[in-house]
């Protein structure tokens, strides 16, 4: 693994804009779960909980003209990347102002607008087309980046290592980010992977990766940062692996009996977002009354976005024959 | 006559997967998530087989299905009966060489010298609203291979039945799962044993009309029948099971008896598995026929994900009534 | 009139290729050795595009067809035109997911917001002795898939028309070539432009029999045009060119004059593509036939290597003319 | 990369058998270019001359119960595996003496008594296949041990990372052998691979990975039987890069155009053939009467066996509806 040298660090400012994102994560994720438990929303559901300091870093330091390809378990992804809440309820939803008019869904969000072009329930798969988004950056000679999410799991499958490789190759301004948060479904990291660390694999492709502490804001920073800068002036990918825990399992519901109630607890103790709070209080850099100001404004925007989703229409059946190709299917 | 069990499909293809490894010590299990400490698979189908048979036999795979699907070709060419799992059908797309190019031709390609008599068990169908790719019904492509069977169940005692018989079969099996119908109970025959590929099953009797279906559409056609009794329409009802082999007999048969027919598949209509069936129907039994063969499948499109859209992109009983009556004419 | 070349199949794709490159700078090439440095292609036909547009928008990739088909469905996202191309058509299998799950669905999963307009070319087809792995003709998978067009073009103008168009179109385009048709040479207009997509061709007039074919089935299909003559068949032949979407109005007003049809393709005739157009013309022209829709495809086996079996799992124009005798009863 | 520890070396007994398995792959190999060019074989044919001593000195470390899975340029793999000449040069002729009856040809040649289980078309197919029957030896509890062989190309597609992964993961007795020649078809190496050498992707899967000299005996043979041994003793995978050259192209016609001509006369004057002949001669681990003899008895066997093959009758078309089950089709 190589090793980041003069780490870029967040100020305060940074900081609390980290914070912000995360908070706006974590209070979406939570009225989605709250929906769902009531009934209102009818989806599979992939809590990233816990997770949020990755997305959140990597959307304070991306640029709007930046893009990402992420997963099933990546609505923290579109929000840090400043995806509108309100079309993305309605997508979840299944409304007619959702993003994707509710054909996609949960699994397929998309929103070009801010850089969200893919959303991919196939493990592997948010990878190659990142490398295409970012051949197209090269070929516009824009200076946009690409991120590509995937999980730990995901670092086993064959599109991983094509991807990596090509990208190195071409030199594509593409950021592999892989939150390893331990398991792939129910499945230990161990029982799946051949190597100790992801990162390690990047040597495989003449690439530098790093393994960072994903709940870390200060490590997520500086490598994003690093990453980013070095995709920007052409020099390449960059694989970040960003050690981290799912708080709710795989999927909503899902009774973690595959875990160690320690383990579990242990994660939960490392709660990221409390103790961003906490530090952002104790450092200076926000008051209790300008956080539960961020909290409301926050939380005021989920409840908009979720009225909005839940009052949309529902599309009609005639969607079944548009979008298929440019050009309407006959009825 | 034995005694009736009521079981789902989960416990049906559970108890399958039981008997069959404690029948012969060569059938093996690999997928993702399949052993206890990962919880059985997905759906549970796979529980108790690592803790019984041991982790040897049972095997959590990597997320890597060109590795699942290798590692069981290899195994069966080495005398092995490998169950390898794909998640999802759709994810058959990343092993479709190992499928398609390998398992089904190694057969033929070497003369007879090898063989890869394994089992790939998938899950798939609209109606739980996981959208574009994680529904679609394939078994079309599959059946257009040479070299490996398809099977389709609609039941409990057929999951039991069919998968055992895909485990005994000297070829390898494509045994798909409706996410829709594994969660239903029906009656299972304690000792229910091998059910033969290849052979449809006439789940309704009637006059008018040969309705040949699979999977979970069985279900949605066997909704229909109360509409269509209203009608004054007597349809038969053949669930096909197997699709490759499928069982041009029975088929031709009912059809020839009730002189119209349509397929109802949750697939895709546009180049799907029931235009095979309805261009046969139609050329074999040319001129006997009152009325030209029907086919309701999925309309040209991904698999939606609106609940509103998911419904109409699945040929309901409704759908069926419909066009049941203006076959009728 | 314009004056007419004579060129062969490599040659027309080429010229089309150098075309839309010099006409449009989104244009991009990507593939296994299809820069100059490497050749410009196994057969050539990207040959001089390197030189001419750089390496920048042509490029050789890795064998990686993941990630060949990914980067162009992501350089399409972002409004380029690239065209793929994937060896040949059964290593599709290695790529199925990113063709079959993205390219296919993009559009519609994001509800418009995002489109794939890209083409994967591809070369497959009997003929050559390179038996079970890299002969066969899938086209009746990708026909089954929502939200990508099929083109099987047979001649070298419409290689050129037709690979035009599917550049041009704003959604993913297959573009299947056959390894037995690229050789052979064919008048092409000087200006030959775009031939529009989904537009089937009348290659021979008759009036006794419908011959529905596509490929380097065409070829065949016209020599056995003597052999019917001699026997006082009249038969009609359509080069469907375009397989999805397909052109039905002159496939039915073809079957419709001639009261007779026949579906002959390459493909295993088991669940392939000649199953829907033979059914659709069943059902659409019901009463109205004169005999039973045939349908003549490959065997239900690997594509084998010896020559004695290619050319037997090959329909041969020999066959034509027997199923075509036994049709006119 | 790992060090090649205490490297056993081939004593004068071994390096003449490894000989002799070189030059029965190479006049097998003259003779089959021989028919090609005179119209006597009509088949794709992808020599492998200069590549000899790579499957000579495996076919001599590995037992007839240990199995291979090699690709279309793999005749070598298999003449050296012991394979008998009669029912391949039949099977290339498309005879029914054949050993796969003629159906499968060059590009799928099988023969299970000798261990040739799978001969792949399609680039890097033979390493999860090799798995599986690796998988098979552990639990028959054998000794048995599976090559898997691919090219450097074949080093780039997914299925490489997968198998490399899974065999690591499982322990299984798989060596993963890749004779580099530089090209893959008519690409260099460079213009498609990230990473310097190919052994270095051992790492990522944790995996002993060796970059050996493929025109070199000693390596080879010190590589090779280490690798055997971990394998046989439940230690597990290892991946060889044995670095060679393809002196005839991809394909027979091909007229190398993509490379200079220094690159291929260097690679030409380290022709390992006449090296090893002139070593053995030296070394006086054989004469040249000897070699003589070892000759044409090798040609008398090549030329009884094109015999063979060349007049073996025709498969019926019958066979197009066996073999595609157990069960024969009906007519
Ligand atoms: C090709 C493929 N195989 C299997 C699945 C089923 N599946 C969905 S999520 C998942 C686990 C992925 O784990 P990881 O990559 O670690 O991501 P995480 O869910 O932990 O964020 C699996 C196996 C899939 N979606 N795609
Ligand atoms: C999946 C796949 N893609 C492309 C091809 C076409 N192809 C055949 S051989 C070859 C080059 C392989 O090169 P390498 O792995 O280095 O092996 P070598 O031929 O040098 O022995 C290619 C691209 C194929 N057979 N399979
Ligand atoms: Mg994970
Ligand atoms: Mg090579």
């Amino acid at each position: 693994m190589a090793e980041l040298s003069n780490a870029p660090k967040p100020d305060g400012e940074a900081l609390v804009d980290i914070y912000r994102r995360m908070l706006r994560i974590e209070r979406n994720d939570d009225a989605i779960r709250t929906a769902i438990r009531r009934g209102r929303l009818t989806m599979p559901y992939y809590s990233a909980r816990g997770q949020e300091v990755i997305p959140a870093t990597i959307g304070h330091l991306l640029t709007n003209e930046d893009q990402i390809c992420t997963i099933y378990r990546g609505i923290q992804d579109m929000v840090a990347k400043d995806m509108p809440l309100k079309p993305l309820w309605a997508e979840i939803a299944g409304r007619i102002d959702g993003t994707c008019k509710g054909k996609g869904g949960p699994m397929h969000l998309t929103h070009p607008e801010t850089g969200v072009m893919v959303t991919t329930g196939v493990v592997g798969s948010s990878m190659p087309i990142a490398n295409g988004l970012a051949w197209a950056a090269l070929l516009d000679e824009s200076r946009r980046v690409v991120v590509a999410f995937f999980g730990d799991g995901a670092s086993n499958i064959g599109a991983f290592h094509e991807s990596l490789n090509l990208a190195s190759v071409w030199k594509l301004p593409v950021l592999f980010v892989c939150p390893n948060n331990g398991f792939a479904e129910h499945t230990r990291y161990e029982v799946s992977t051949s190597v100790d660390r992801i990162s390690r694999r990047a040597e495989a492709y003449g690439m530098p990766g790093f393994t960072v502490d994903g709940n870390d804001p200060d490590a997520m920073f500086a490598a994003v940062s690093q990453a980013i800068e070095r995709a920007r002036v052409g020099e390449g990918p960059t694989l970040l692996e960003c050690t981290t825990f799912r708080f709710l399992g795989h999927v909503l519901g899902d009774d973690d009996f595959y875990m160690t109630k320690e383990e579990k607890d242990e994660a939960l103790a490392k709660d990221p977002l409390p103790a961003l709070r906490a530090r952002l209080i104790a450092g200076g850099h926000a008051s209790e009354e300008q956080l539960a100001a961020m909290q409301s404004d926050i939380e005021a925007e989920v409840a908009a976005a979720q009225e909005f989703g839940m009052n949309s229409p529902l599309p009609s059946v005639d969607e079944l024959r548009r979008d298929v190709f440019e050009q309407e299917i006959a009825a | 006559m034995t005694g009736m069990l009521k079981m789902n499909g989960i416990q049906a293809i559970n108890a399958a997967m039981h008997e069959a490894m404690a029948a012969d010590p060569k059938v093996l299990v690999l997928g993702e998530d399949i052993a206890d400490r990962e919880g059985g698979g997905v759906t549970g189908t796979m529980k108790g087989l690592s803790t019984k048979f041991g982790d040897r036999r049972v095997r959590t795979t990597p997320i890597s299905e060109q590795a699942i699907i290798g590692a069981a070709i290899g195994a069966a060419m080495a005398g092995y009966k490998p169950v390898a799992e794909i998640m999802l059908m759709n994810f058959t797309t990343v092993c479709m060489d190992m499928i398609f190019n390998h398992a089904a031709k190694l057969r033929f390609m070497s003369g007879g010298q090898t063989s890869v008599p394994m089992v790939i068990r998938t899950l798939t169908g609209a109606g739980w609203q996981t959208a574009g790719q994680h529904s679609d019904h394939l078994e079309g492509w599959f059946a257009h291979a040479a070299g490996i069977k398809v099977v389709a169940p609609s039941n409990p005692a057929d999951m039991k039945g069919l998968l055992l018989s895909c485990i005994q079969d000297p070829d390898p099996c494509l045994f798909i799962e409706n996410g829709m119908t594994l969660f239903v109970p029906g009656d299972v025959a304690a000792d229910q044993g091998p059910i033969p590929l290849g052979k449809a099953k006439v789940v309704a009797e009637g006059s008018d009309l040969t309705i040949i279906t699979w999977s979970a559409q069985v279900m949605r056609c066997q909704m229909a029948l109360a509409g269509l009794a209203e009608t004054g329409i007597s349809a038969e009802i053949v669930d096909l099971r197997t699709i490759s082999p499928w069982d041009k007999e029975t088929v031709l048969a009912s059809v020839a008896k009730t002189g119209r027919a349509m397929v109802v598949h949750e697939a895709v209509r546009n180049f799907g598995p029931g235009a095979e069936i309805a261009a046969t129907i139609a050329e074999e039994l040319f001129g006997q026929l009152m009325a030209p063969v029907r086919r309701l499948g999925g309309p040209q499109c991904a698999v939606p994900f609106a609940k509103v859209l998911e419904d109409a992109f699945l040929v309901q009983p409704a759908d069926v009534v419909a066009a049941a009556k203006a076959l009728m004419g």
